[in-house]
């Protein structure tokens, strides 16, 4: 082991950047605190917005964990891009589909499932 | 092979060049030196040929049915079989060969080269893409020998869950793994121009057939997962029941309709983006000057790939889509037309003032140019809403695909395949052959499809068995023009391989082109280059010169010769 | 501009179809045409350009022995710019005018007259306001007609190509659509979404009656019973009616039992009975269909009480007397 | 010292590099960068996989909301708050793992390894536990939707667990009074004519045809039953909530079983000593392939368990 870190110092890089443990535990204790939280919001009637919440809080559990856990705070900016259009792909599919699909409805026969066994 | 490259002086060879040279194609004999290889040029060499066997089954399938359209009556099969073949034609077509021809099976054997690099990003991915294609295909196989798949290439639900037949589940499963086969090739393509570029080659220094490239591998990474997530419900919807798409259990079939085309459109700009690319190469070399407007032609394969994502629904024009959506769809679809037309006009543009040279490849450039033309200006009445009401799911649609995948991708693949065959092989083909199979193609494709365009404006739906009298003509001249094209691909075939056993050895630049792969020998060595090429203007010929002796150009300018 | 487009909407009435559309037979065939005239000319004009260019400059800068390329610039922003927004222009332009073209054939006037369409595997039902059910789609000229559409299994599409019109069909669903023929006559009415093995079979014929003409044939239709030997007018329920979904006529059992021979036989009943078929189990199936199942089959079948005619369950026992023989 | 042996490792002779550069990368940093992007590539196509299944849920729950209030509650609130733990907590092993790899602990790395790996098996049990009980209760996809114990289920579910959830959980019959659309459409009868709701001569039992009422002509259909009959209780095409519930945590398990394979092969190579501060990379690529299934959860947990 010692030896191929040997060989490879001769470079004198360290590639890939090395998150300290107090991040790490910081990171993983507001995840839990946000877990609590958004459990807890569900017994409080705040109608549609409780869906809103809860993304919300989702969306930030999930930025700690890519920025921190999966390092792209630290990582090259190209990466970070590739996610940020995949989440923009994913937007665009979703926004086109739901917004035909809410047009769409009132030509649809409600309930229509002949084919569901008989109960 | 490390010590065999090491023994051989670099640049020695320069002019002495005999059969014992060591290149990529004989460092190692054997078949499983070839299955268990990395080297991303033996890859697409091993994807040439499988899809050139697709090719081959896809076209055969072509030209039967055209045979069965002699007459409005069954002549050669019955309806099962026709609907079993004509699904088989378009999948085999599209999942087999038109996504991987160009940029899996030649894309795969030059861009590392364009780029001066050693190999792809990853060679074994690259290797585990091409025996996804391989499991793809005996899927394909498999489900012909479970009794075929008649649901057309799209497998609209319900259809696809309520047809008889038992070749369904195989065929999405083999589509299923063919996109992660695109996929892998498609971000391998991106992590090496990313990363692997040669030192001085800037993005702006890139052949246009890598921004083709490159634009189409970002679709393959941000679509294919779509179709698969789709694939995927469509076999569970089919073997379980789960009732998402249909209607039966409560599902939605047009929801499945967005979720195939948010891939399956995009899947389009896969088949045509490399294909443009190539014409961009060939133009620019073949009139032997620069391209015209080198940044647009770049921006707008991006452009494309973009647009790309944002005009799924005009396939759902009459499916049910709500009418807001079907004009907003309407809108984006014409967005995709400009950075198209900024294409034509600056390939055109570059031939002004140029020295052009009617080798077979600038044959099919040119043949490009038209086909693609007539392709994508029909597109504008498919994505006008009121006329594609009336030409929607006709043979107008047919042949407008038909222009665009065929006269377009099909070409510019046969003008790129001559174009690197030299390099691939080492071997010079018979250049008259060549012109003749063009042309062959050429006037056989239009009497194939120019018809349709005719047969279908007049009301002949597509993916019919039968017909009415009134449209007996169109389809005789149809399959005639079939006939035509099969003979020139039987020609291209027949001096394709003669060249391979006889032709005339290859020099390192037979055409003149500017872009690295002319700079290493053909066939190139397993390493692709003995010594650093030199990164510049991949359109600047000004230093190449014709030398009658070795058939080819050479670099004639003292700093080309210094390095 | 509205002189001009009035005169070749005019000339395109009096023509009766070309080279590329078939006869227009609606009100708004006509539009269509005339912007489908539009594009194939614009986009003539483009190809033509294109094309001529490509061989003029093939022509005249051929390579000759010892010239190269002459000098001339590799970019040139202002010509771009020109052939970037010109067409750019031109696409927005074709994009109103379609928009608009199907705007209009996407509402249904007020006091559209309403046929109620069903598509199945393979063919086409269509229903009338007085609940006569037949093959063929019959309308009266010059009057706006509206289809409300729904499908039994798969997705159909119904087109007639001389209305340019064109929708799919798709189960769990009414799509509307609407026409006004212009001309009397019988035209053909497809069906364009893939949908099995008879799909290119799904064929049938949109009639137009002359002025005053479809009232006449609607009523005579409507009292085929009276009209037709009771076996053919069984035979037409048998069609119209959805027997034929679930009992076939060949001999294999679907999910109800063939007609075939079943008239006079000895069938076994859920329970371990059995009966004879006769006139009466026929009427007591139609009317209480879950009363006696025969094995082997669920009790899914509907009852037709109150909605069928005595007439009706005579004419479909006559009809089914007759595949005995 | 090292059993991966590249077969390009010294083909690129140039240069002396560490046995770890394969032989078409420049640098270390090179192989490095282009490993991430790949990988940050591959997670790209993992968010798009899995863009259908949310496109599915946001176009049901958007359009039906009362399927997925009615049907939420026969998931379990704890099990799912259990399982969203347990994934966090092995994300942050995960994590400490590819800092340990970094810093050349080799210990640790193996601990970490472990404890994500045991935190996966966790997930699956629990998972395990769930699938059980709505195996049990028939609560599954369309086509085998077929609830045993109609109302019972639910009572049966939430007093087998035993949960403090439970007993503020919403009573059954707050969501049966959530069903107006299903009555709204019945009543109207332009909505009742393609419903396929049959009464048989008895009058009493509600049969479901599956004869579709087009056959008959759509004009003169269905006699005057309304939709109550069916169930009074349930809205219709609950099964679609089963479907997409069963196609997405499925998926994710299938991802969730993947990374465990990956997670157990890089803890070989571990043992194996393969890792260092200089050649760390596939830690690294697993954990991001780890933390995305935990990111998914984070999502599918609120959107399937937390339904209000």
């Amino acid at each position: 082991m010692s030896s191929a870190h040997g060989s490879h110092s001769g470079h004198g890089e360290q590639v890939g950047h090395i998150v300290g443990w107090p991040i790490l535990v910081a990171t993983w204790a507001a995840l839990m605190v946000f877990t609590y939280i958004t459990v807890a919001a569900t017994y409080i009637d705040l109608g549609s917005l409780n869906l809103w919440l809860a993304m919300v809080i989702a969306t930030i559990k999930a930025a700690l964990v890519v920025m921190y856990f999966m390092h792209l705070r630290y990582d090259r900016p190209i990466n970070a891009l590739v996610f940020v259009i995949s989440l923009s792909a994913l937007a665009l599919f979703l926004v086109l589909a739901m917004l035909d699909t809410a047009h769409y409805q009132q030509v649809l026969i409600p309930g229509y499932a002949p084919g569901m066994t008989p109960r | 092979m490390a010590t065999q490259t090491s023994t051989i002086p670099a640049g020695g060879l320069a002019g002495a060049r005999d059969s014992a040279e060591k290149n990529y194609l004989n460092e190692s004999k054997g078949i499983l030196s070839w299955l268990t290889t990395l080297d991303h040029k033996r890859i697409g060499v091993m994807y040439l040929i499988c899809i050139l066997g697709a090719f081959f089954l896809g076209g055969m399938s072509a030209v039967l049915l055209r045979t069965e359209h002699l007459s409005g009556t069954p002549n050669l099969m019955e309806a099962d079989a026709y609907n079993k073949l004509f699904t088989l034609h378009g999948a085999v077509m599209i999942f087999l060969f038109i996504i991987p021809g160009i940029p899996a099976a030649l894309g795969n054997f030059v861009l590392p080269i364009m780029l001066g690099a050693k190999d792809v990003a990853f060679p074994r991915l690259n290797l585990c893409s091409w025996y996804l294609w391989v499991i793809g295909a005996v899927c394909a196989l498999l489900s012909l020998l479970l009794g075929g798949f008649d649901t057309g290439w799209t497998f609209y639900t319900p259809y696809s869950t309520s047809s008889p037949f038992q070749g369904v589940i195989p065929i999405v499963t083999g589509a299923f793994i063919l996109g992660f086969s695109s996929i892998f090739t498609g971000l391998n393509f991106i992590v090496t121009i990313h990363k692997l570029r040669a030192p001085g080659m800037g993005w702006f220094k890139m052949p246009l057939f890598l921004w083709g490239l490159y634009s189409t591998a970002l679709i393959q990474v941000l679509a294919t997962p779509v179709l698969g997530i789709t694939l995927l419900l469509l076999i569970v919807e089919r073997a379980l029941g789960v009732g998402i798409f249909d209607p039966a259990l409560g599902g939605d079939p047009v929801l499945f309709q967005h979720f195939f085309w948010f891939y399956s459109h995009p899947a389009v700009y896969i088949m045509i983006v490399p294909a443009m690319g190539v014409i961009s190469e060939l133009i620019s070399v073949f009139s032997r000057k620069h391209i015209f407007s080198y940044q647009f032609i770049a921006y707008s394969s991006i452009a494309i790939a973009a647009f790309g994502f944002i005009v799924w629904g005009h396939h759902m024009f009459t499916s049910g889509q709500s009418e807001l959506m079907n004009t907003i769809f309407s809108l984006l679809t014409f967005s995709v037309a400009i950075p198209s037309a900024i294409k034509v006009f600056n390939w055109t543009a570059t031939m002004y003032k140029g020295s052009i040279v009617f080798k077979t490849p600038q044959l099919y450039a040119l043949s490009f140019l038209f086909l693609f033309g007539i392709g994508g200006l029909t597109g504008l009445f498919l994505a006008t809403l009121s006329t594609d009401i009336h030409l929607h799911d006709t043979y107008f649609v047919v042949a407008h695909f038909h222009y665009v995948m065929f006269g377009g991708t099909v070409i510019a693949f046969l003008g790129a395949l001559h174009y690197w065959w030299p390099k691939m092989f080492g071997k010079m083909y018979n250049e008259n052959w060549g012109r003749v199979a063009c042309l062959l193609i050429f006037i056989g494709f239009n009497m194939t499809f120019f018809t349709q365009f005719a047969m279908g404006s007049q009301g002949m739906p597509r993916r019919y068995f039968n017909y009415t009298e009134g449209y007996t003509t169109y389809h005789v001249v149809s399959t005639i023009g079939s006939y035509i094209m099969a003979v020139g691909f039987f020609v291209i075939a027949g001096y394709l391989y003669y060249s391979l056993i006889r032709g005339r050895k290859a020099p390192d630049n037979p055409w003149g082109g500017a872009s690295l792969e002319w700079q290493t020998s053909s066939p190139p060595p397993v390493e692709n280059f003995k010594k650093d090429p030199i990164v510049g203007d991949p359109y600047d010929f000004s230093n190449l010169k014709y030398d009658p002796a070795i058939g080819g150009y050479v670099r004639v300018d003292a700093q080309g010769v210094a390095s | 501009m509205e002189f001009i487009l009035s005169f070749v909407t005019q000339s395109l009435v009096q023509s009766d179809g070309d080279f590329w559309l078939p006869p227009r037979r609606s009100t708004y065939a006509v539009e269509i045409d005339w912007m489908f005239s539009f594009i194939l000319y614009l986009s003539a004009f483009f190809f033509a350009l294109i094309v001529g260019l490509m061989v003029w400059f093939c022509i005249r800068y051929r390579a000759r022995e010892g010239g190269g390329p002459q000098p001339s610039p590799s970019h040139n922003l202002k010509l771009e710019l020109v052939w970037t927004i010109i067409p750019l222009l031109l696409v927005i332009a074709i994009f109103y005018e379609g928009f608009r073209g199907f705007m209009r054939l996407s509402v249904p006037p007020q006091n559209a007259y309403n046929i109620n369409v069903t598509g199945q595997k393979w063919k086409w039902l269509f229903s009338y306001p007085n609940g006569y059910v037949d093959e063929a789609l019959h309308v009266p000229v010059d009057r706006p007609v509206r289809l409300t559409m729904t499908s039994e299994d798969v997705i159909h599409s119904l087109y007639i190509p001389a209305f340019r019109l064109k929708k799919d069909v798709v189960p769990g669903r009414y799509h509307t659509v609407w026409f006004n023929a212009t001309a009397a006559g019988e035209y053909d009415l497809f069906c364009a979404e893939f949908c099995g093995k008879d799909h290119s079979n799904m064929i049938t014929k949109a009639v137009v009656h002359p002025p005053g003409e479809f009232e006449k044939w609607l009523e005579d239709a409507s009292n085929f019973l009276a009209k037709m030997p009771p076996h053919e007018a069984g035979e037409k329920l048998y069609k119209v009616r959805g027997c034929a979904q679930c009992h076939s006529i060949d001999g294999k059992a679907n999910t109800g039992p063939t007609f075939k021979g079943l008239m006079g036989h000895e069938v076994a009943l859920k329970g371990g009975t059995t009966i004879v078929v006769d006139e009466n189990y026929i009427r007591e199936s139609i009317l209480e269909p879950n009363a006696k199942v025969v094995a082997g089959f669920q009790p899914v079948m509907p009852t037709f009480k109150g909605r069928i005619k005595d007439e009706e369950i005579t004419a479909i026992i006559e009809y089914l007397k007759t595949l005995t023989e | 010292m090292d059993a991966q042996v590249h077969p390009h490792a010294d083909a690129h002779g140039a240069h002396a590099h560490s046995p770890h550069l394969q032989h078409h990368f420049d640098s270390l940093e090179q192989q490095f960068d282009s490993g991430k992007l790949g990988m940050w590539l591959f997670l790209a196509t993992e968010v798009l996989l899995f863009a259908g299944l949310f496109c599915a849920y946001s176009v049901y729950r958007a359009n039906h909301p009362e399927i997925f209030i009615y049907a939420h509650q026969f998931l379990d609130k704890f099990w799912g708050a259990v399982n969203t733990g347990i994934l966090i907590a092995s994300s942050l092993t995960m994590a400490w793992a590819v800092r340990c790899s970094q810093i050349g602990k080799q210990t640790g790395l193996v601990i970490c390894l472990c404890l994500t790996l045991l935190g996966g098996v966790g997930f699956l049990c629990v998972k395990y536990v769930e699938y059980k009980a709505k195996w049990e209760h028939g609560l599954l996809w369309a086509s085998q939707y077929n609830p045993s114990h109609h109302g019972e289920g639910h009572d049966e579910a939430a007093a087998g667990d035993g949960h403090e959830d439970h007993s503020e959980a919403p009573d059954p019959s707050a969501a049966h009074a959530a069903t107006p659309p299903a009555e709204a459409a019945a009543a109207d009868p332009a909505a009742v004519t393609p419903t396929v709701i049959m009464t048989t001569s008895a009058g009493v039992v509600v049969e479901r045809s599956k004869i579709l009422p087009a056959a008959m002509g759509p004009m003169e259909l269905a006699p005057d039953t309304t939709g109550h009959d069916l169930h009074g209780k349930e809205p219709q095409n609950v099964q679609t909530f089963f479907s997409i519930y069963f196609m997405m945590t499925g998926l994710h398990g299938v991802h969730v079983i993947i990374g465990m394979l990956a997670i157990a092969w890089v803890l070989i190579r571990s043992l194996k000593g393969h890792f260092s501060p200089a050649y760390f990379t596939p830690v690294d690529l697993v954990g991001l392939y780890w933390h995305l299934v935990d990111l998914i959860w984070i999502y599918l947990f609120p959107l399937l368990y937390l339904i209000h």
